[in-house]
């Protein structure tokens, strides 16, 4: 049977050769492949999402491996996977505060009107490119739902009122919707932040006024009304400093146009006691007028006026002042 | 080696013998049949390219079935093959030389296209004949160069007519398929000549 | 001669195209042609091991199936080596271009079940091409490849946006995306007399 | 225990016909499906080639999975199914020489069609003997359905016939859709199955 033969060499013969092959560069190009790598690619979401600025997971890892990089800029994964990551290559984790995509402005279809009919593309991209989209603020958000396409965590969804509305237990801060909104109307705030400002809107005042029932015209009441001075008109905008806002809410009251968005469900609403020796600092320091007495006589709070921003407590020679409702400043959830 | 990348070898090396085997077994069963199959086909072929009305006896080629695979040979004709698969002598029953018949492949850029041709002692081409089925073309799609009008252009033809031209003293070329229809024609001439020497020499010449 | 070669590389290139003339290849067609960069890195990398492939195997059955009349032999020793190519491909890039690899490399796996490497093996020993003919013909093969996918993966982005009917988002109109540059692929058939 | 056991053995069978139907859920082994029906014969002819190979190469690799080590286990996967797909090449070359030179190249194409590597790769690997066999089944069946469904259609408008049997209208006849045949018809006729398969499992999800 030489043809039974014959196949019999030449094919187990390759199949041989083939197989010694493999396994010879197997071992001669293995790269040094450390167990860590294999480890943190495991810890990591997997989801390749791309907010560490990687294309994916595993180029991420191998980064992170040749310790060329911090080990928390997986957003997704916030702090659980920046602790695993840093029990597996021993370095502790320096934390980047946990982050929240934000919209930044509160023009839907029936605060700001539209500059002309537009029927094209259903993609905000697509409105972008006709002149900025047919809202009649030029920087506004054009409401086509880009952001909800593209969040791969189903955090967005757009509300009846054609404006994004984000769901903040979906959202884990990748910032993708940040990237891809062609207006730039979503922001990352860090997740603790509760004050901030809904519009982004660099008009002049008046043209603001005309367009937009909500807009910030920058009247500038609430860069005089902060006691920490946390806020500076920046191109006709108050700009928030982070670092000095302890969101107390005045500026969200004080605003004519509300035009800050106020992330707290409940507000807390001041107390006096008995302890009131009526010194009258307190009044002098409410903006909102919510405390009433006479001098020298207990002091009352009107609960309704009252934002419960704590400068009375904070004021207070005499720590008459509690906070009651919602826990201090915590959100009620 | 460790243990495990021998047991890696040597699995891919097992898989490797068995199905050698197993595919050496299956091609020797089928071999013969497809031989069977492939030595009708070629009678077929020679027989179609052959049919010499001019040679002095009456036999004419009668239908052959490829199905059936008995075989019915034309009455008259026997061909002694003289290179394997590409040149046979035609002889009728006196044993007296009437033909060659070669199958050559030319270059087409859909691929080969095998052409049976006969020639007769004097050099006349009796008929050609296209192989269609074995263009290995995409299944279901046709090409020009197979249609009978083009193929009987060749018959009764001389060797020094055989090139391609508008009037009809040389061959048309079929439109939309000029470079196969010339692939054809230059294939046969330059063949022709390769081969004449087969038809003069009344011995039966040594294999080249 | 060269116009020879020019003609087979324009035959392999537009008017048999490998993908929408001979049906070869789809699986990873419509799988990969989403996105620009997909489609970019995929091409590359089946121009790379088609050409590698194609090589191998020539050399392989002319010097060593044929004169053992171990024809039948041919299409498992084909599939063998080029899966031990893509393989060999794979980790050699790994190793030592590390940036090509990672824009080709997670394609490689994909390769060894494309249908395409192994066709075109298969056609170049059908068509009993010269070695150079069937260098040529893998490039232009190869080429036809990228130039259809690419082509398609702009079509597809663009699709993603229009307003379609919910039951015809994704695939379906792939498809018939697909039949329609297909249509237009058919008017190439006769360029410079080429038939199918 | 064993009802259940049944029931989901059933299901594996009953699945691939049309709940996961290669070509049309699971978008894989298109290349023979559009190649290959242009009409019913060939689809038919490439149906059985390819569920033989499909159903054997999905019972061996079940049988071996034990010793397969994992990290050679494609070239494995592939050698076995390529020694099927020879088989069934040698087979088809003796016994159905006209059929085996419509399919020509797709038949040795049949080794890297998605569906066997797929199935063997995701199922035959974790499940046992019967189990694969009845999946293998259960594709093919599937696939089979669906490539002779569209060489029915695609034969019935560029012909006007149906397994060779001409009974189209006159109309059809003297000027055939040869649209159909070509690559533009096949995409298009997967294309509106798609859309066909979307429509029933879009609202079935809906109600569910």
């Amino acid at each position: 049977m030489s043809i039974f033969l014959k196949s019999i060499l030449i094919f187990g013969g390759l199949g041989l050769g083939l197989g010694i092959l493999l396994a010879f560069i197997n071992r001669k190009l293995a790269i040094a492949k450390n167990i860590q790598l294999e480890k943190i690619i495991e810890a990591l979401p997997g989801s390749n999402c791309g907010a560490c600025g990687f294309s994916s997971c595993e180029v991420y890892a191998e980064n992170i491996a040749d310790e060329k990089i911090s080990i928390d800029s997986c957003l997704p994964g916030g702090k659980e996977v920046a602790h695993a990551i840093g029990e597996i290559i021993g370095k502790e984790a320096k934390l980047r505060e946990d982050q929240i995509a934000v919209l930044v402005c509160q023009g839907g279809r029936k605060e700001c009107s539209e500059r002309f009919i537009y029927d094209g593309g259903t993609d905000c991209r697509q409105a972008y490119i006709l002149h900025g989209g047919n809202k009649s603020c030029v920087f506004g958000c054009v409401g086509f739902g880009h952001c909800a396409l593209v969040c791969p965590f189903g955090a967005i969804r757009i509300g009846e009122n054609h404006l994004p509305i984000i769901d903040e237990k979906q959202c884990t801060g990748c910032g993708i919707c940040v990237k891809e909104c062609p207006k730039m109307t979503l922001k990352l705030i860090p997740r603790t932040k509760l004050v901030h400002l809904g519009c982004v809107s660099k008009d002049k005042g008046n043209t603001v006024r005309n367009v937009c029932s909500v807009g910030c015209f920058s009247c500038s009441i609430c860069i005089k009304a902060c006691p920490y001075d946390a806020l500076k008109m920046e191109n006709n905008l108050p700009l928030m400093d982070f670092s000095k806002c302890t969101d107390c809410g005045i500026c969200v009251y004080r605003c004519p146009t509300n035009s800050f968005n106020d992330r707290a469900n409940a507000r807390p609403y001041a107390m006096i006691s008995s302890l009131c020796n009526g010194c009258g600092e307190c009044v002098k320091v409410c903006q909102f007028d919510a405390i009433e007495g006479k001098i020298n006589e207990r002091h009352k709070i009107i609960i309704a006026k009252c934002i419960g921003c704590g400068e009375c407590f904070k004021i207070c020679p005499v720590k008459a002042v509690k906070m009651a409702g919602a826990l201090g400043h915590q959100r009620a959830a | 080696m460790t243990k495990s990348t021998v047991w890696i070898v040597l699995s891919l090396f097992i898989i490797c013998l068995i199905s050698a085997g197993l595919l050496s077994k299956v091609y020797t069963l089928t071999r013969a049949r497809i031989e069977l199959i492939q030595n009708e086909k070629t009678q077929l072929n020679l027989a179609k390219v052959s049919d010499d009305t001019t040679s002095t006896q009456t036999g004419t080629v009668d239908t052959i079935m490829l199905s059936c695979l008995c075989r019915v040979l034309p009455t008259s004709k026997s061909y002694i093959e003289i290179i394997k698969d590409t040149l046979w002598i035609v002889n009728d029953e006196r044993n007296q030389k009437i033909g060659i018949v070669f199958k050559i492949a030319p270059q087409g850029y859909g691929g080969p296209i095998p052409i049976w041709v006969g020639l007769g002692t004097d050099t006349i081409i009796q008929k050609i004949f296209i192989e269609a089925d074995e263009l290995k073309e995409t299944p279901g799609l046709g090409t020009q160069v197979v249609e009978s009008s083009f193929q009987e252009q060749f018959t009764k033809r001389a060797v020094n007519e055989l090139k391609l031209s508008q009037d009809t003293k040389g061959i048309q070329a079929i439109t939309g398929a000029t470079i196969s229809s010339r692939a054809v024609v230059n294939g046969i001439r330059d063949n022709i000549k390769r081969y004449k020497k087969y038809l003069i020499s009344d011995t039966l010449p040594k294999a080249p | 001669m060269v116009t020879n070669l020019l003609l087979i590389f324009i035959a392999a290139f537009i008017v048999n195209n490998i993908l929408l003339m001979r049906y070869i290849g789809l699986c990873p067609f419509f799988g990969v042609s989403t996105s620009f960069s997909t489609a970019f890195g995929m091409s590359s990398a089946v121009l790379f091991v088609m050409l590698l492939s194609t090589w191998v195997t020539w050399i392989l059955y002319h010097f060593v199936l044929i004169p053992l009349d171990l024809v039948f032999l041919r299409t498992a020793v084909f599939i063998l080596v080029i899966a031990a190519l893509v393989q060999f491909v794979e980790m050699f890039l790994k190793k030592n271009f590390k940036p090509l690899y990672s824009a080709m490399g997670i394609y490689l796996p994909l390769i060894t079940t494309n249908c395409a490497i192994l066709a075109v093996t298969f056609l170049v020993i059908d068509y009993k091409y010269s070695l150079l003919q069937s260098t040529i013909f893998s490039i232009g093969t190869a080429l036809g490849f990228g130039l259809v996918i690419i082509l398609f993966s702009a079509i597809r982005e663009r699709l993603e946006f229009a307003p379609i009917s919910r039951s015809f988002k994704g695939y379906p109109i792939a498809f018939i995306a697909a039949s329609l540059v297909a249509l237009a692929f058919l008017g190439f058939v006769g360029l410079f007399g080429l038939t199918l | 225990m064993i009802t259940k056991q049944k029931t989901n053995r059933w299901k594996y069978l009953t699945q691939g016909i049309i709940l996961e139907n290669p070509i049309l859920i699971l978008m894989i082994g298109l290349c023979p499906t559009l190649a290959t029906s242009t009409n019913a014969n060939n689809a038919l002819g490439m149906g059985i080639a390819a569920s033989f190979v499909l159903i054997c190469s999905n019972i061996v690799i079940s049988a071996i999975r034990k010793f397969v080590p994992d990290s050679v286990r494609i070239p494995i996967f592939i050698i076995v199914i390529s020694t099927f797909v020879t088989t069934v090449d040698y087979i088809m070359q003796a016994y159905t020489p006209s059929l085996h030179k419509v399919l020509g190249v797709f038949i040795p194409l049949i080794v890297v069609n998605c569906i066997i590597l797929g199935r063997a790769e995701a199922f035959a690997y974790k499940h046992n003997i019967i189990d694969s066999f009845l999946d293998g089944l259960g594709k093919a069946l599937g696939f089979t359905l669906i490539i002779v469904l569209m060489g029915i259609i695609r034969e019935y408008f560029s012909k006007g016939a149906i397994f060779g049997m001409i009974i189209g209208p006159k109309a059809l006849i003297s000027n055939p859709m040869l649209f159909m045949i070509f690559p533009p018809g096949g995409f298009l006729l997967i294309g509106i199955f798609k859309a066909i398969i979307n429509k029933f499992i879009l609202n079935k999800e809906v109600v569910e």
